[in-house]
């Protein structure tokens, strides 16, 4: 069992525009990815992109995985193009996960746009525990895994920006009215999140409100994904720590916003 | 075949080594490699005090490269001593302390420790472009480039590297003040300073405006750069920048190299060093090569 | 949208032009793209008396870059106001002649004459680093530096660009020397010297042993050169180096740069220039950017 | 019409190790290409190759057309990769040709190695006028076309540095015993030729030693393919000549070898 691995593409669906699902056939034997954990993919075997490319594990299919990405830039652009029987190194899983429930806890799951990538894995793990989820995307079309949410018998709370599907508007603020009726919130409530940075800063903004405990997945720009680089920090209330190391998921009153 | 490789009183097993900053203090790879194949491990800069380093964003791709601004981030002297050495130890491998100070009294308290604590050698970092007050004056000002060498020379037995900036007009000058000064090895290139602008934000993709540039991108400038200083100095060159594969080594090694260190190629292969160092092994089988020392600064002008 | 970009008394239709050396006299692009659509062109370098160039192989690839050792090879002064000016004068487009010579008669000489024979404007090539005789010397040594922008600037009144070279250790020096001198813009960077092995033969991949290296390896180098400079001089900056794309040229522009030239994208993609300038106006419109003069130099630090 | 286009892959078949079949369809309207000309072709987007390397026409089959080619380093292993349906972007034809016949000519074909590629395309326009044929490999495998050669009429003679087929040896020697069994050999024997620069050097003084005429097809690093960069020249004894412009067909004794 190595960290370090190849592994064959399966399939590579596009889901809806520019945001593919990847199916990835591991070589050799792998350890079992928890959610939270993250993968660094070299898209291509040559030097330009250079660097391998983080993403988090979305399904764990037992000995098969699933990625969910977006093209964003020139990695994802030519890792789209991958076709079935076409092998890709790897290295993972990485990172720390997301933490396990203490018996007593009420997760409340947050999603925004493909911060649902995570939780998707996460819901699989704790679906008996019966969380909460609100996920939030800027139109219907983004709001992806529904079907897969409600069959692990979780009924999301949706939002979207242009209110084609659930409420207007953003997530945290749909939240934020959902605990406002619930008050006093029962301390017990504890926040999972994904998501782009705005919405995580609005999510500590709110977890500070009703003094929430909460973790939330983080992203930066990466190189070894191993912990020696030091490149992929961000500023905790401990001093600078490391996205691929001590993270990607922080305790989200930790975490320093510029 | 003879891997075994003399930089003047260090003896390495192998001429394949770590580029500082790349590797941590290899603990990380020791899950991918074993430690004790490499020739050397360099280790990440330390300094008298820990530093917190710069904010981030700290790395951003480029073509063929990366940009790095970590701002010499490390838990300081004490700490290396206490943590790091000791599982360093295990191995059969030597440790090389790349050290960085604000003045050359903090070069010297470094090196002193340092050599109490048995580490096999220094290798002076004079060329961080990314600390205000790091070690860049001493890369770019031949004068105090000179006396911290002597200095630290003075104060110390361990094998001295000092590792150049290609931040200058002539990289030669340099290397062969720091042979004149008493460096037993010079070691290069580090990173050459630039720059990258996200045209969205209008932000450079680093917090720290300008960082250092690496990987494949560089590798020309620094294979020039060892080639001028082999024909300048006497003392043995540690070739880095860029090398991803063992032919890269050899064209460092064709150039005036003795030994060569591996960097960004191990953020995209944690393996790289050793896959090297096979392809080295290869290269001098297929073509009868008995030892190294046939090879360095062998290309034909 | 308004793409007129005021190079001082330069006055280009738009932003984009060529890099000298890479674009040959115009005529073999014009089967590709419509000249009377360039900012200008900047023609390969020209010397008083034709020069044959260096022995081949000239050029090699690199990662994301390439190496080129030319040797300014060149018809000569007579030769191009004779055979190639007359030609690009059929397009509604600048002409700037890149000139090279060994002393400063020599570029005095040449600008006379291209004043005379009614081009736009005349870079100084003092940073060509492959032929030994020719411009390298003015472009490390301020002080000959200096002396020749002086001089030149005292015989022509054509706008004078001086082309500065990323081999040295501080640019902003040669930025405000040539400020100082009476330059009324410069043009950055040229190509960074760099040399490549062969292991196969054992020999360098140019017969020159070193060459220039281009392409989008050296822009992050680039970007910072034109940024450091754009700090310092209040003349306009022409900035180039690794430029493929119109996002690659608006980053030149937020670093500092008031037109851009496009080199080594030419060869990859012979109606790059228009691409990317067809890229600049989607981003200017996108933008709600009415003229580049607004995003010059902006980003944010 | 232009030279500069795209073209989709139909086939890309390797022919024996390392040696693949490339068949292209353009895009767009294409000029004919002769026997000599050359295609600068992008094997990826990537920047990493940056440049577009030079392949000879191997045959034009009306609008598709083929080159033959071998992998021998990062751009042509990358090429080998391409499927059918690919899309390549193209600049050509490119470079002068083998010049036409001259009536009272009697061209003597030399092909070493994959100098094979254009001389077959030579053989299919010059056929008629019954062309010799000199042709020689390492090993009998490395012969290719030799079914193609002799269906248009054509039997070459064959040597193979291992003489696994046809004379043990090179095949200049070979030439060079044909030469001599002539003698004096007819002037108005007329050389194309097409192989590595051993070769080439040593049919350069083949052809001064029994003053022959002749032309070569020749090799050279090249960025632009256009004429621009100044980086393909040979030296000739003319001064240095491009190889993409004033080439890459050269007459044999204006090349000096170094
Ligand atoms: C721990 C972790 C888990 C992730 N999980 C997923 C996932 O499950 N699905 C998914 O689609 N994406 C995920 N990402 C983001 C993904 O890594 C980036 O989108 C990808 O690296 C962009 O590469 P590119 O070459 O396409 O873009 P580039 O051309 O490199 O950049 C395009 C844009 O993406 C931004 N970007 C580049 N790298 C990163 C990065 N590491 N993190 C955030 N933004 C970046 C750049 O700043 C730029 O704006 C994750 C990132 C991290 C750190
Ligand atoms: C006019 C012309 C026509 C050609 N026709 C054919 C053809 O029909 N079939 C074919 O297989 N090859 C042909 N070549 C050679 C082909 O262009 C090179 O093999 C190819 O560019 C190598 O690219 P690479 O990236 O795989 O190799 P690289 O990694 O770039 O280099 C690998 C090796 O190939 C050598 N090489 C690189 N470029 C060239 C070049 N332009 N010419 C010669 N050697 C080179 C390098 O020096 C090196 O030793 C032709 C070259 C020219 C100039
Ligand atoms: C992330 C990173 C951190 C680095 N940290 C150091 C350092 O602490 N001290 C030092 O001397 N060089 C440091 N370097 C420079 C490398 O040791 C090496 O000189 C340079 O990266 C060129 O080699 P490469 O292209 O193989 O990476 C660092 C480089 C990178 C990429
Ligand atoms: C083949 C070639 C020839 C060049 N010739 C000249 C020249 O004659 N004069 C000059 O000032 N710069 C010359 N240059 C440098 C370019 O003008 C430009 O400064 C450099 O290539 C960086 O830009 P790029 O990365 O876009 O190519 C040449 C560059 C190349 C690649
Ligand atoms: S990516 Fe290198 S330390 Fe996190
Ligand atoms: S390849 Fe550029 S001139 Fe021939």
């Amino acid at each position: 069992m190595s960290r370090l691995f190849k592994a064959s593409v399966i399939e590579n669906r596009q889901v809806i525009k520019n945001h593919f699902l990847l199916t990835l056939h591991p070589l050799d034997n792998i350890g079992k990815p928890r959610p939270g954990n993250f993968f660094m993919i070299s898209v291509d075997n040559c030097l330009d992109p250079l660097l391998k490319r983080p993403f988090s594990i979305h399904r764990w299919l037992g000995r098969d995985f699933q990625i969910l990405y977006r093209v964003a830039g020139k990695g994802t652009s030519i890792l789209s193009n991958r076709k079935p029987g076409d092998t890709l190194e790897i290295i993972g899983p990485l990172g720390n996960a997301f933490p396990s429930l203490r018996s007593n806890n009420k997760i409340i799951m947050v999603a925004g746009g493909l911060g649902i990538a995570p939780i998707l894995g996460l819901a699989e793990t704790i679906n008996k525990y019966r969380p909460l989820c609100f996920y939030g995307a800027r139109t219907h079309e983004e709001l992806l895994c529904i079907d897969e949410l409600i069959s692990l018998g979780i009924e999301p709370v949706i939002s979207t920006d242009d209110g084609s599907l659930g409420e207007k508007g953003n997530i945290v603020d749909v939240l934020k009215k959902y605990l406002s009726s619930q008050l006093p919130p029962p301390p017990r409530f504890c926040l999972y999140a994904c998501g782009p940075g705005p919405m995580l800063i609005a999510l500590s903004d709110l977890a500070k409100t009703f003094n929430l405990k909460g973790y939330i997945a983080l992203e930066q720009n990466m190189a070894c994904g191993l912990g020696t680089c030091l490149g992929c920090v961000v500023n905790t209330t401990d001093g600078y720590k490391r996205v691929c190391r001590e993270g990607p998921v922080f305790p989200i009153n930790e975490v320093i916003w510029e | 075949m003879n891997l075994t490789t003399n930089l003047g009183k260090l003896k390495l097993k192998n001429p394949v080594m770590t580029a500082s900053g790349t590797f941590g203090y290899g603990k990380e790879y020791s899950e991918f490699i074993d430690l004790n194949n490499l020739g050397a491990i360099v280790v990440k800069g330390i300094s008298l005090k820990p530093m917190k380093g710069n904010p981030d964003p700290r790395i951003c791709e480029t073509p063929c490269g990366m940009l790095n601004a970590i701002g010499l981030q490390n838990a300081g002297l004490k700490e290396f001593i206490k943590q790091q050495l000791p599982y360093l130890r295990n191995f059969n491998t030597k440790i090389i302390v790349n050290i960085l100070g604000t003045s050359i009294n903090e070069y010297i308290e470094l090196a002193e420790n340092l050599e109490a604590a048995g580490v096999d050698a220094i290798e002076l970092n004079v060329s961080c472009p990314n600390v205000k007050k790091g070690g860049i004056v001493f890369g770019t000002d031949i004068k105090i480039f000179e006396e911290l060498i002597r200095d630290v020379r003075r104060r110390t037995r361990l094998p001295l590297i000092t590792k150049l900036s290609p931040n200058t007009a002539d990289i030669k000058l340099f290397a062969k003040a720091a042979e004149d000064a008493g460096s037993d090895i010079i070691s290069l290139i580090n990173t050459i300073t630039g720059m990258s602008i996200n045209i969205k934000t209008r932000r450079s993709r680093l917090a720290n405006i300008t960082g250092g540039l690496s990987g494949p991108a560089i590798r020309p400038v620094a294979v020039r750069m060892v080639w001028e200083c082999f024909k300048t100095v006497k003392v043995p060159i540690i070739g880095m920048g860029g090398i991803i594969s063992a032919e890269d080594a050899i064209e460092f090694i064709l150039a005036g190299a003795s030994a060569v260190a591996v960097g960004t190629a191990n953020f995209v292969n944690p393996i790289a060093t050793l896959d090297i160092l096979e392809g080295i092994k290869s290269f001098m089988s297929g073509n009868n090569i008995k030892s190294l020392k046939e090879l360095t600064g062998t290309v034909k002008c």
